[in-house]
């Protein structure tokens, strides 16, 4: 990927840019079909019963059934909803979400986008989304939309922080927003990935990043047992089907960017691994991290709103602060010294 | 964190733990013998005593008998015999005061259907109804004369 | 001056956590609210006019269908109610089939009470480990009575069925696999922080005002008031087992919480011991004309069901008939705290308190 | 009982099968004629209700001719039935007097209970009292409709009473009468009292015991929607169960259903 983006841009080059986007948009696709239902599947393994088998084989064709199901049914449009923000909501929140894909390195010469500020543009973008929520839950003319849409708003901004002074500590380790350099810098020895010397980062980053999508334990947004839905209760059909594919590509973009940033990226866990590509890596860190969102969204309970910002603000950015503090004070010691 | 972390643990045991869901609509599900599901109805051990629809708490049994065809024995024969299954609630007292056990309960329960109109079971549809009928019709309620009769 | 209005929010009647179809008209500012308005009534099938022109008989599957979590101790205190009136004598393994059957049924709802709570506080697993355990006792009533949930089982004088051979081994074997199964319960939510964080010192309230409103059951013992019915006024055989009744100190939600799940497992000692002591044959339907008619007077009976004290008062003119029949339903009663518990706090503690309370409005409307 | 069912021409003798046919009360006829209606293929098959068929009888359509006589037969029936009740009646009450009523247990705290009231509150306040054996000896205590907020405070609060717990609030009504039934108990002494009050059935008014017992609230609020007793000195007096704007209340006796099909 990388020779065609040094040359000049001719024709042929866009085309195969705009190929490789429709491929990426193709695996995203395929991924989150199959991690809604592999996320049903696990979810029913834990609660003891079996999970979608009924449609296709082992009911591999569930989420193809539900996505045309939401394709065919009908979109209605609150009357009194403001409609052109009705309908501007669900495509501003999705676009960010593909947007973000493009900075994510997979392997040492597979990635798609190589900018040395790589970190600040995923959180740039990923903060837009934030709005198009608040949008859509202003817009669909719902009690329960509007308090759905405030706490999701509030919830997001106040958890974004935390978020990136957490990876303040890998940029100061490896000294570049590069995320292709970042998760070049990562040792072969797994103890020489980032998430041990940033252990504090690590955990912060993983707490923000669950809030950050709005999973449980912090799904506030949509409590379903609270709020109904939250901010999508008015959206049908392919709208509401665009919601949850940005839900489930922030999951893709922030499983593959903590695999990046923390887990050594496509680094084996010991040199003599390393006949094995480093692709299958990747995904193997890329879905364990995935299982864990699943697991804990079996499990937990939903936090409370006021308890979701004071732990937010009081606990989980000292926290990224003093693990800022503490690598600063750990290079300046050993490193530069 | 602790609770947190055990309760992960446990979780993740049941992962692997045997499942407990029955695949209904493939596998028919099997109802023990006691089970108060739609009636079956006997005409001919009738004796149009009237003690069900006095009984039925939602009065949802309509039933006319005549009398004996055949002249030399008393008695009546029962003529027209319907439930209202949109009523019913199958509280399985009409069984219980029927002196000659001629309504008993069956196992079997599907009673969706897409009209009302179905649910109007008449005395042909509810003498068909025989599958899997109750043996244990335990009907305390009869007059104790006729309780052994026609068992 | 930036102007803000009050937003009146509907919670229900369709609301997936109103613990049926109940309504609530919340005036919020912001996300706490201001004031309460509970609205009731959707479910209301006028079981005690009905009862007016049934005879006693008739009137036992109605009493299944009012609080349709612990249809057992509905069935009882109708009966209890005729037998005290006509002074009847119940056998004794009649008397013994009958409390297994409602501790049982104890069982089975608070472990109702607990999936759903949890579902409310947003823990989606628990519910489904609370009903695989719920389905063995619904499973026991189906072998033993033959329906899973309105059960129309005990007649005045006694039970219809007797325990079909073996039946009372398998409870025999489910006790100790229940209490084995309310420790894994406490492991996966009681220690849980966040779950904590959730319930602890959330509607609170003392012992004068739980009195004063006249609550029962676990709302009631919550605040340090040591009073069970099972214990104060015994009825039926409990005088014969001992069981401690679990008492809180602080009245507030957790405290509701840890009580109701001892009590499952004190339900489960007495089950211990009345299946110990059952007579291993006996009549299980007492002497009883054919038709009960009660003598002129009248009778209130209460006894403790799941969610408090249900009461059946029962006026009658002689006829098979009653003249007035008056259930007191406990969650109707528990419910009247409600408003007063809600003003100041936050949507979210709406649900958490409701769902503490416990109540099921099958029986709120009867 | 047989020759009295020959004498009726115009019916086959059906010659019932014995014992179910002597009770055959009015009602089966009723219950008969009523589900037909509820029938959907009958209903649209004959318009009018078919004539009330006798519970054992053959053809369904009898003329109506036979009606009256059918009544005829009903009433002597039932005539009989209140004649031979009211001989085993009398036969009883003539047994219970011989032997005295024991005084049951809870005589003394009645006792104490109504001198209690009749000193603190007002000499006529108390206009019955007495045991209610039915109930293990509960103590029932009739009170005077203006006396009763008083009286409630004084269960409430008198050391020796001590009613701290309201357990049930029952409205009845008895056709001559309204009557509100207050249920009490003190969690401490584990005494239990009922307190009567009645009113006439024009205007009913019981005074409420909110201020006293917060509990009495909704209570008295379904009493009021289903019975119509007004509880002046009620917070917030609304309907509970029924709709707002529901006209009558359906719990009293008189009420005729919205729908004659119910």
């Amino acid at each position: 990927m990388g020779t065609w983006l040094d040359e000049t841009l001719t024709w042929g080059n866009a085309l195969i840019f705009f190929l490789w986007g429709v491929i990426l948009l193709a695996i995203v696709l395929g991924f989150v079909t199959y991690a809604i239902y592999f996320e049903r599947k696990v979810i029913g393994w834990m609660q003891l019963r079996i999970g979608p088998n009924r449609v296709g084989p082992l009911g591999l064709l569930q989420t193809v059934a539900d996505i045309l199901k939401l394709l065919i049914k009908e979109d209605t449009i609150p009357r009194k909803a403001d409609r052109m923000l009705f309908i501007l909501a669900p495509a501003l929140a999705y676009v960010p979400a593909f947007a973000v894909l493009a900075v994510i390195p997979y392997t040492q010469d597979l990635y798609f986008a190589d900018i040395n500020v790589g970190l600040l543009y995923y959180v740039a973008l990923s903060g837009i989304s934030t709005i198009a929520i608040v949008i859509g839950g202003w817009s669909s003319n719902n009690k329960y939309a509007l308090l759905g849409g405030m706490r999701s708003a509030a919830q997001m901004i106040s958890y974004e922080v935390p978020l990136v002074i957490s990876v303040v500590g890998v940029v100061m380790m490896t000294g570049s927003l590069n995320l292709r350099i970042i998760g070049e810098q990562q040792g072969n020895w797994f103890w020489e990935w980032n998430f041990l010397p940033q252990i504090i980062g690590f955990v912060v980053f993983i707490i923000a990043a669950v809030s950050e999508l709005n999973r449980t334990p912090f799904d506030l947004p949509e409590a379903e047992s609270e709020l109904v839905a939250g901010y999508h209760v008015e959206y049908s059909g392919f709208r509401f089907a665009f919601f949850m594919l940005t839900e489930y590509v922030y999951v893709y973009a922030i499983a593959a960017l903590t695999t990046v940033l923390f887990l050594g990226g496509w680094h084996a866990p010991a040199p003599f691994l390393d006949f094995v590509p480093g692709i299958i890596w990747f995904l193997l860190k890329f879905s364990c991290i995935v299982f864990f969102l699943f697991w804990l969204r079996a499990t937990m309970p939903r936090i409370r709103v006021d308890q979701l910002m004071g732990f937010g603000w009081k606990v989980l950015l000292p926290l990224a602060i003093l693990n800022v503090f503490i690598t600063a004070l750990y290079l300046e010691l050993f490193i530069k010294g | 964190m602790k609770g947190l972390l055990k309760g992960l643990g446990v979780t993740f045991k049941s992962m692997t733990a045997k499942k407990v869901t029955t695949s209904y609509p493939d596998v028919p599900f099997v109802m023990p013998d006691r089970f108060r599901g739609i009636q079956h109805f006997e005409p001919d051990k009738c004796i149009v005593c009237n003690q069900c629809a006095r009984v039925c708490p939602t009065e949802c049994i309509t039933l006319t008998g005549k009398a004996n065809p055949d002249p030399e024995k008393k008695g009546k024969v029962i003529d027209t015999y319907d439930i209202n299954f949109e009523i019913c609630i199958l509280c399985d007292l009409c069984t219980e005061v029927c002196p000659t056990e001629a309504i008993v309960m069956t196992n079997n329960f599907e009673l969706a259907s897409y009209s009302r109109d179905e649910l109007f079971k008449d005395r042909e549809w509810l003498d068909n109804n025989n599958r899997n009928v109750r043996q244990d019709n335990n009907n305390i309620g009869a007059p104790a004369a006729a309780k052994g009769g026609a068992k | 001056m930036i102007r803000t209005e009050e937003l009146l929010l509907n919670v229900g009647p369709q609301h997936p956590s109103t613990h049926g179809v109940f309504r609530i008209i919340v005036k919020l500012d912001g996300e706490v609210i201001t004031e309460a308005i509970p609205v009731m009534g959707y479910l209301h099938r006028g079981t005690e006019k009905l009862a007016e022109d049934l005879n006693f008989t008739q009137i036992i599957p109605y009493t299944d269908r009012m609080d349709y979590v612990s249809a057992m101790t509905n069935n009882y205190v109708l009966c209890h109610a005729v037998e005290t009136m006509m002074g009847l004598e119940i056998p004794e393994r009649a008397e013994f089939m009958r409390l297994i059957v409602m501790e049982l049924q104890r069982v089975a709802s608070h472990l109702v009470w607990w999936g759903t709570y949890l579902l409310d506080i947003g823990a989606m697993s628990p519910f489904l480990y609370a009903f695989r355990d719920r389905e063995m006792i619904i499973d026991f009533f189906n072998e033993l009575c033959g329906a899973r949930l309105t059960y129309n089982y005990m007649r005045v004088g006694g039970v219809k069925w007797d325990a079909p051979e073996g039946w009372l081994d398998k409870v025999r074997d489910f006790v100790p696999y229940m209490e084995k199964k309310l420790d894994e319960y406490n492991n996966l939510v009681s220690g849980n922080e966040i779950f904590l964080a959730r319930i602890k010192g959330i509607g609170q309230y003392d012992a004068q005002t739980a009195i004063d409103y006249g609550l029962s059951g676990a709302n009631l013992r919550c605040t340090g008031v040591d009073w069970d019915l099972r214990r104060a006024e015994p009825y039926s055989l409990y005088n014969r087992f001992e069981f401690d009744v679990p008492l809180g100190k602080t009245g507030d939600c957790y405290d509701r919480y840890l009580i109701r799940l001892e009590e499952t497992r004190q339900s489960l000692r007495i089950l211990k011991q009345a299946l110990e002591q059952i007579p291993s044959s006996g009549e299980v339907m007492g002497k009883v004309p054919r038709v009960i008619r009660p003598p002129a007077g009248e009778v209130y009976v209460r006894i403790e069901s799941p969610r408090g004290e249900i009461g059946c008062h029962i006026i009658s003119k002689g006829k098979a008939e009653p003249y007035r029949l008056k259930f007191r339903r406990p969650s109707f009663v528990n419910l009247q705290i409600l408003p007063k518990l809600l003003v100041g706090e936050t949507m979210t503690n709406l649900i958490t308190i409701l769902g503490g309370i416990d109540i099921v409005v099958g029986e709120v409307d009867a | 009982m047989s020759e009295e069912r020959d004498k009726t021409a115009g019916m086959p003798s059906s010659g019932d099968t014995v014992g179910t046919a002597g009770e055959a009360p009015k009602e089966t006829a009723g219950t008969v004629e009523g589900k037909e209606q509820s029938g959907q293929e009958q209903a649209s098959a004959n318009a009018e209700p078919a004539a009330p068929a006798a519970p054992s009888s053959a053809e369904a359509s009898a003329a109506p001719v036979v009606d009256p006589e059918r009544e005829a037969k009903l009433k002597a029936a039932a005539e009989a039935r209140e004649a031979r009740a009211a001989a085993k009646a009398k036969a009883e009450s003539e047994a219970v007097p011989e032997e005295p009523k024991a005084p049951s247990p809870k005589q003394p705290i009645l006792d104490a209970a109504v001198g209690l009231i009749r000193t603190e509150v007002a000499e006529d306040a108390v206009e019955e009292a007495y045991i209610n054996e039915l109930n293990g000896h509960m103590p029932v205590i009739v009170v005077k409709g203006d006396r009763w907020s008083e009286v409630a405070a004084l269960m409430k609060n008198h050391a020796a009473l001590g009613c701290n717990y309201l357990r049930n609030v029952t409205g009845v009504d008895c056709e001559t009468h309204m009557e509100a039934v207050y249920h009490l108990v003190s969690l401490e002494s584990k005494q239990d009292y009922a307190i009567k009050i009645k009113t006439d059935r024009e205007a009913p008014s019981v005074a409420s015991a909110t201020p006293i017992w917060a509990t009495a609230n909704w209570n008295e609020r379904e009493i009021y929607d289903l019975l119509g007793i007004n509880f002046p000195g009620h917070p917030d007096m609304r309907r509970i169960m029924m709709p707002d704007d529901w006209v009558g209340h359906p719990l009293r006796k008189d009420y005729e259903p919205l729908d004659p099909e119910v």
